[in-house]
């Protein structure tokens, strides 16, 4: 009885896992953390773009961490021999796959499609690899935004700060109202987005770039970084007493209730603010974080691609030709709250805040300011990008000194090298 | 021998040799390669550069490590002892012949049946202070009520304790109480005869004669303790800062997320290093006289 | 089926039936002592339940352990059949399939396994029997996020990657060390009179086995059940490392039903999410909580 | 049924030997019991002959066949255990019929044997009752019942009284040789009750620290021990041992008591020639002692001073003492005699037995 019972299970089981492996001579599997939401949305974009070409879609998902656990899977998945067509990998991520010689090669598309002329050189310094388009890019963020309630400002008589002093004038007088001047989620990623934007407002682009770009010793150890700290532990008094763990939409929703005043955080941000049914733009401002105006900080999530035999080759650049799209990418941002990778989509569809994204995006590209955020893995490879994570975050939980900070960060990066 | 005695004769080798192959590769290969990996410079994928004790060099350079491991001494310390105690005490109370003892003892054991995707939502939920405890308390009316351990930087681990005792409690208590089920009762018998009071009874007699319950349930809890990752993970995440980091979890960073594979073997070759310190004497007591002839 | 045996120290301490002030007070004090704890164990439980039955309006305004107002059941069905996970709408339920198809064959091979090698351990004696049994016993211990990525090669070389059956094998790789544990540890206690009254009545290892030992292992049977399905069921770690999209067990999909990046968290469809996949490992051990004690005092526990 | 025959069987652990070169055999229909202290070897030779572990050289033979290295079912043999080990989970039934069972006999046929052996037990009315539902007593003879179904050629017993209050012990052991008669079975029982091997053997083997120390019938056993252990080890109160020195006398060789001024005459039994001067030690039973009437007997006799007197119903036990020793007598109840007294004693040396005292080996 037990037994039958047992190679009945044991039978399903085999079946199941046929059927799942059962694809399409012509399909993609794609691994990604887009699971819920705006996010899941925009996936649902691509999947439709390729079934009408015939492309069949086996969804991946793993959610959690911002892909620490999809990174996992990916990392399984590749070690069986099993790769996925393509994965949702982030800038500095693709870099690292791509030394390890795991990368597919799109170049032949890529040239057909003339890839080459319509994506930045910053973020085509991700996808290219020695001549080889190895990854398309799907979006562009911009972590460096201010979003203010326009209402909590305009209550309190309230300007949109420029600067980092203008940041801290205005928030002592929020606090002083009793009001959250800036809701955070104290997570390591969070923490370092906020820091990405001290660094680029205190130091500038330059000191950015030999900061945190190329991890310059003196830059890091430099009084600049220190007041860099300074500040930070300035807006350490800013937050609330339970930003500890809390999610960056939570945090978010704050800001739209009222509750606080300001939020650092990236465009994606927007997808909460259009859930609440308030505009962008108009209910809830959009500027760019104190002192970082006219550079622009970016992140891009990437699909990567990974060899797969020949037969599934065409499936595979069917797909990364769909997400190159000038149709595909409009779409999908125009859902996901980012801008579009490639700079000749028309920006008529967009909100306010994305149409001035890629305006500064233009003029970053022309004067160079076009920088990898830190924080969203497109500054450094994972190991060193961590480190400073610890200290950043240790430094913002604790009484640690600017000073110490900053040699500490030092340090970090030279263990991790 | 005749061919079925031969067959007979190799049956019990025949038997173990597939969960002995499984284990021989799963377990010892895998433990294996995880410490040669530690002496290589493998960064995202094994890669057998061999640079000696580097690793364990930048492993012990670590502050986070150091903060890991100092995590585990206050966790893995207050764990045992708390879940060691609260459990028997459970399991004393339930043996005072009580009414609706199953249902007591289904309370007490849920906890273990829940995956810790569960446990951290929930315990994330009570133990933050703008949505859980706190927040409960003062709406009741006592408004300088303050539990802020989760968002304390020097009181984070203690959270993770009280989320893990919750959970492992329940097991522990289910030991004792088959322990105590199985003391002589002609003792106690014995004991009631020469007067002694009933807690007497307990702290002189029953509870030195389940030392053996003791072993055992400090083993498990003492593995569960270095084993710990998954509730670190639900319910901090590490943080605040690193504050509640445990060996476990900054293995899996290193490993997974930081592409620092040789630092995160080094790591495990630790861990497995002081688990076997703790288990293998534990094994040898438990397995050297326990055979009968 | 026997209850759990009766308290030993009630019965030898209990004096007669004659409830003096001070025995009052001391039943009081056990059952107040109790009933605060339970009420602590259950209480994250309570706000679960309570949680997923509220609207989203309600969790915003009132408390984790205040009584819905207006009881919906409405997250738990969405979650169940209609939520999306990613671009799949169709709610839990086909994950929850699978974690049947994993947990099931997975619980069985390995009691299975754990029970013959159980029995060869308590039954024969070989040279190194005892290193060979402490040298399994070990592998409870191993911390499986070492095993990850030799284990990912492994089932690559077996062709089982991102299988069904290769998760079952993973589990029943890692479940084999303990309920080996069990069964050895609870077939030392059968007098080995039986086993010879058996051989000289002609039973070989199978008959041996099957007729004679199995029927009165369902105690410890019961124990190993618990603990593996238990286990493999909420396993997150393997069922998110090794297998693919389709065939996910039910605790990756809650995963990325709750731990979304962008999405706004609907609290009470995550409370019903939990709840949903922790359902069968309850109910086991609510149900069978007795067994377990009694397995666990018939050959887990040394005493 | 088969005669046993077990020549020169040794069984070592490493360098430990637990049996050394033991050598019985026994005939069709014989009730061998193999006596001695815990630690002596008798149930790992049982163990032996029944196959359930291997002997480290030596032949055993059943019905003149050697069945070394054979299994137990091949060897044609039945056993009860000291604890039953009765199948828990079966019922008393099935408990009866497995071994039946496994030898694929057809379920009529055992069906019907199961009930013939049940009816002659008298458990008919328990076959379909579990182990766990039974008496001690009960068990006891589904546990025999399991032996009987199987018609071997040699039954084996393995302490199975053991378990048993006083009462029931004696019932069962009249059953056991009642069931003896009545089959004429070949059995090898194993005990470390003396009274168990008396009653009921029809052959006894003694052993201690593995080494036979005497096979013979009970009688046999209990009247010519072949040295002191047997002699101490059989019979309750034991053999008294009176140290004496051979001297010579008129009329041969006689026996002087230490701590006495009596001398003896030389038993009949001793056949050996023994030098004055050796030290010996006179076995004699309390029954062959016997107040000595006024002047009637022929019997030397001893006076000894009475102790303390222990009635046991049909007899009286009766410590006596001369000097330091103590000295045992059994004697019919009813004898006057009191505490306290000096008597005079008979001795019966007709079936007196006598020990060198270094070696403990009877002359």
């Amino acid at each position: 009885m037990k037994s039958t019972f047992a190679s009945l299970a044991i039978a399903a089981a085999l079946s199941a896992s046929v059927s799942g492996f059962a694809l399409a001579q012509d399909s993609v599997e794609v691994l990604h953390w887009w699971t819920s939401g705006g996010e899941a949305a925009a996936v649902g974009v691509l999947k439709d773009d390729l079934q009408k070409q015939g492309v069949g879609w086996q969804d991946m998902p793993v959610a959690g961490g911002g892909g620490e656990a999809a990174n996992t899977a990916l990392k399984a998945r590749v070690t069986s021999g099993n790769p996925p067509t393509a994965a949702q990998l982030l800038g500095m991520a693709v870099n690292e796959w791509s030394e390890e010689g795991l990368l597919g090669d799109l170049t032949s598309v890529a040239d057909q499609e003339g890839w080459g002329t319509v994506v930045p050189d910053a973020i085509k310094n991700f996808a290219v690899h020695d001549g080889k388009w190895q990854a398309v890019p799907v979006n562009i963020h911009r972590p460096n935004w201010l979003w203010i309630n326009a209402k909590v400002f305009k209550d309190n008589g309230l300007e949109p700060p420029k600067t980092w002093d203008e940041f801290n004038a205005v928030a002592d007088k929020l606090k002083e109202k009793g009001i959250v001047p800036l809701a955070h989620g104290g997570q390591p990623w969070q923490d370092t987005t906020v820091f990405d934007d001290v660094v680029l407002g205190i130091g500038g682009p330059e000191f950015y770039k030999k900061a945190i770009l190329e991890l310059d010793d003196a830059a890091l150890k430099s009084d600049t970084m220190v007041k860099v700290f300074d500040q930070m532990r300035k807006i350490r008094g800013y937050v609330d007493p339970n930003f500890s763990g809390r999610d960056w939409n939570l945090a978010t929703a704050m800001v739209l209730k009222g509750e606080a005043a300001m939020q650092l955080m990236g465009d994606w941000a927007k997808g909460e603010i259009v859930k609440a049914n308030l505009t962008p733009g108009v209910d809830i401002l959009c500027v760019t974080a104190p002192g970082t105006e006219g550079s622009f900080l970016f992140n891009t999530d990437f699909f990567a691609m990974f060899p797969v035999g020949d037969s599934k080759l065409a499936a595979q650049h069917k797909l990364a030709a769909s997400v190159m799209s000038p149709s595909f990418q409009e779409a999908f941002n125009l859902v996901k709250g980012s801008i579009p990778a490639r700079t000749d989509v028309s920006g008529d569809k967009f909100d306010a805040c994305a149409k001035k994204s890629m305006g500064d995006l233009k003029s970053a590209v022309s004067s160079g300011r076009l920088l990898g955020s830190l924080a969203h893995g497109h500054a450094e490879p994972a190991g060193i990008q961590r480190a400073m994570f610890d200290v950043v975050t240790q430094h913002f939980n604790s009484d640690m000194s600017s000073k110490d900070a900053a040699a500490a960060l030092v340090t970090a990066i030279n263990a991790a090298r | 021998m005749t061919l079925s005695k031969r067959i007979q004769a190799a049956l019990p080798a025949f038997v173990l040799s597939p969960s002995l192959a499984a284990i021989a590769i799963c377990v010892y290969g895998f433990i294996a390669y995880t410490a040669l990996l530690s002496f290589t410079g493998s960064k995202m994928f094994a890669k057998f550069d061999f640079v000696g004790l580097r690793q364990y060099e930048r492993l012990f350079d670590n502050p986070r490590w150091i903060t890991a491991v100092e995590n585990m001494a206050i966790f893995g310390g207050l764990y045992v002892v708390v879940a060691t105690c609260l459990g028997l005490y459970i399991a004393v109370l339930i043996d005072q012949k009580i009414r609706l003892e199953g249902v007591f003892r289904a309370i007490f054991l849920y906890p273990m049946a829940l995956s810790f995707v569960v446990t951290g939502v929930i315990w994330q939920w009570l133990l933050n202070p703008g949505l859980g405890l706190e927040h409960m308390v003062r709406s009741l009316g006592w408004q300088s009520f303050t539990f802020q351990w989760l968002v304390e930087p020097d009181w984070a681990i203690y959270t993770i304790v009280i989320a893990g005792v919750w959970q492992v409690t329940g097991f522990v208590m289910a030991l004792f109480l088959a322990g105590l089920r199985g003391v002589d009762t002609e003792i106690l018998r014995a004991a009631r005869v020469d007067g002694a009071p009933v807690h007497k009874v307990y702290t002189r007699i029953v509870i030195p004669a389940l030392r053996p319950v003791f072993l055992t349930a400090f083993v498990i809890e003492a593995h569960l303790a270095i084993k710990s990752y998954d509730l670190v993970v639900a319910l901090t995440k590490g943080g605040p800062g690193v504050s509640t980091e445990l060996p476990s979890t900054f293995m899996y960073s290193m490993t997974f997320t930081r592409n620092e594979l040789g630092v995160g073997a080094a790591s495990a070759t630790v861990m497995l290093t002081s688990l076997a310190a703790i288990i293998v004497p534990y094994l040898y007591s438990e397995l050297r006289d326990d055979r009968r002839a | 089926m026997t209850a759990v045996p009766d308290s030993n120290f009630a019965m030898a301490l209990m004096r007669p039936r004659s409830l003096n002030p001070t025995k009052m007070l001391g039943r009081i004090f056990v059952y107040g002592c109790l009933v605060v704890l339970a009420a602590l164990f259950l209480a994250p439980l309570a706000s679960m339940v309570m949680t997923s039955l509220k609207s989203m309006d309600e969790i915003r305004s009132g408390t984790l352990l205040s009584v819905p107002q207006a009881p919906t059941i409405e997250a738990w069905a969405s979650v169940w059949s209609s939520a999306c996970i990613s671009i799949a709408c169709g709610g839990l339920k086909g994950y929850f399939g699978n974690s049947f198809l994993i947990a099931v064959p997975a619980t069985l091979i390995s009691v299975g396994l754990g029970a013959l090698n159980g029995y060869v351990f308590s039954t024969r004696r070989f040279q190194g029997d005892n290193i060979l049994f402490g040298l399994i016993l070990f592998g409870c211990f191993i911390p499986f996020q070492i095993v990850l990525i030799p284990m990912a090669g492994l089932l690559g070389m077996l062709g089982l990657a991102g299988t069904i059956p290769g998760l079952v094998l993973v589990h029943v790789v890692y479940g084999v060390c303990f309920t080996t544990m069990f069964f050895r540890n609870y077939f030392v206690t059968v007098p080995a009179e039986i086993f010879k009254a058996a051989r000289v009545d002609g039973a070989g290892f199978w008959a041996i086995f099957f007729r004679i030992l199995l029927p009165i292992s369902w105690p410890i049977v019961m124990v190993s059940i618990i603990w593996q399905f238990t286990g493999v069921w909420n396993d997150f770690l393997f069922g998110v490392s090794f297998a693919a999209g389709s065939n996910q067990p039910v605790t990756v999909a809650v995963n990325n039903l709750v731990n979304t990046s962008t999405g706004t968290k609907a609290y009470n469809e995550d409370m019903a999410a939990a709840m949903i996949a922790a359902l069968p490992t309850i109910v086991i051990y609510v149900a069978a909580g007795r067994y377990f004690l009694r397995g666990l005092m018939a050959g887990a526990v040394k005493g | 049924m088969a005669n046993l025959g077990i020549s020169h069987v040794t069984k070592s652990f490493g360098s430990l030997a637990v049996l050394k070169d033991i050598k019985i055999s026994i005939e069709d229909g014989e009730f061998l019991v193999l006596v001695g202290p815990s630690g002596c070897g008798k149930s790992t030779l049982l163990s032996i002959i029944a196959g359930l572990e291997e002997h480290t050289s030596g032949t055993i033979t059943i019905d003149g066949r050697p069945v070394d290295g054979l299994e137990p079912k091949e060897r044609d043999i039945a056993m009860v255990f000291q604890s039953y080990a009765l199948y828990p989970a079966m019922t008393v039934e099935q408990n009866i019929g497995f071994s039946l069972e496994m030898s694929k006999m057809p379920k009529a046929e055992r069906v019907e044997r199961v009930g013939k052996v049940a009816d002659l037990l008298q458990i008919s009315h328990l076959l379909k009752r579990r182990p766990g539902q039974l008496s001690g007593g009960q068990r006891q003879r589904v546990a025999m019942g399991r032996a009987l179904v199987r018609e071997p050629k040699i039954f084996l017993f393995d302490e199975p009284l053991s378990n048993l209050d006083a009462k029931l012990r004696v019932e069962m052991r009249t059953e056991i040789k009642r069931l003896h008669q009545r089959l004429g079975a070949t059995i090898v029982y194993v005990t470390h009750d003396q009274i168990e091997a008396m009653t009921m053997a029809t052959r006894i083997a003694v052993m201690k620290d593995g080494v036979l120390q005497q096979f013979g019938t009970p009688e046999n056993i209990y009247d010519r021990p072949a040295n002191v252990f047997v002699a101490t080890f059989m019979g309750s109160p034991p053999m008294n041992l009176l140290p004496a020195t051979v001297v010579d006398g008129a009329s041969g060789p006689r026996l002087s008591l230490k701590g006495t001024d009596v001398t003896l005459p030389l038993p009949s039994s001793v056949t050996a020639r023994l030098a004055p001067g050796s030290d010996v030690l006179l076995g004699l039973r309390p029954e062959w002692l016997s107040l000595a009437m006024e002047g009637a007997s022929a019997n030397p006799t001893l006076t000894l001073h009475v102790d303390v007197i222990e009635p046991t119903g049909p007899d009286v036990f009766v410590a006596l003492r001369a000097g330091e020793r103590e000295i045992m007598a059994r004697l019919p109840t009813g004898t006057p005699i009191c505490p306290g007294e000096k008597r005079a004693f008979a001795l019966d040396l007709s079936k007196a037995v006598v020990f060198d005292a270094a070696t403990g080996v009877a002359h």
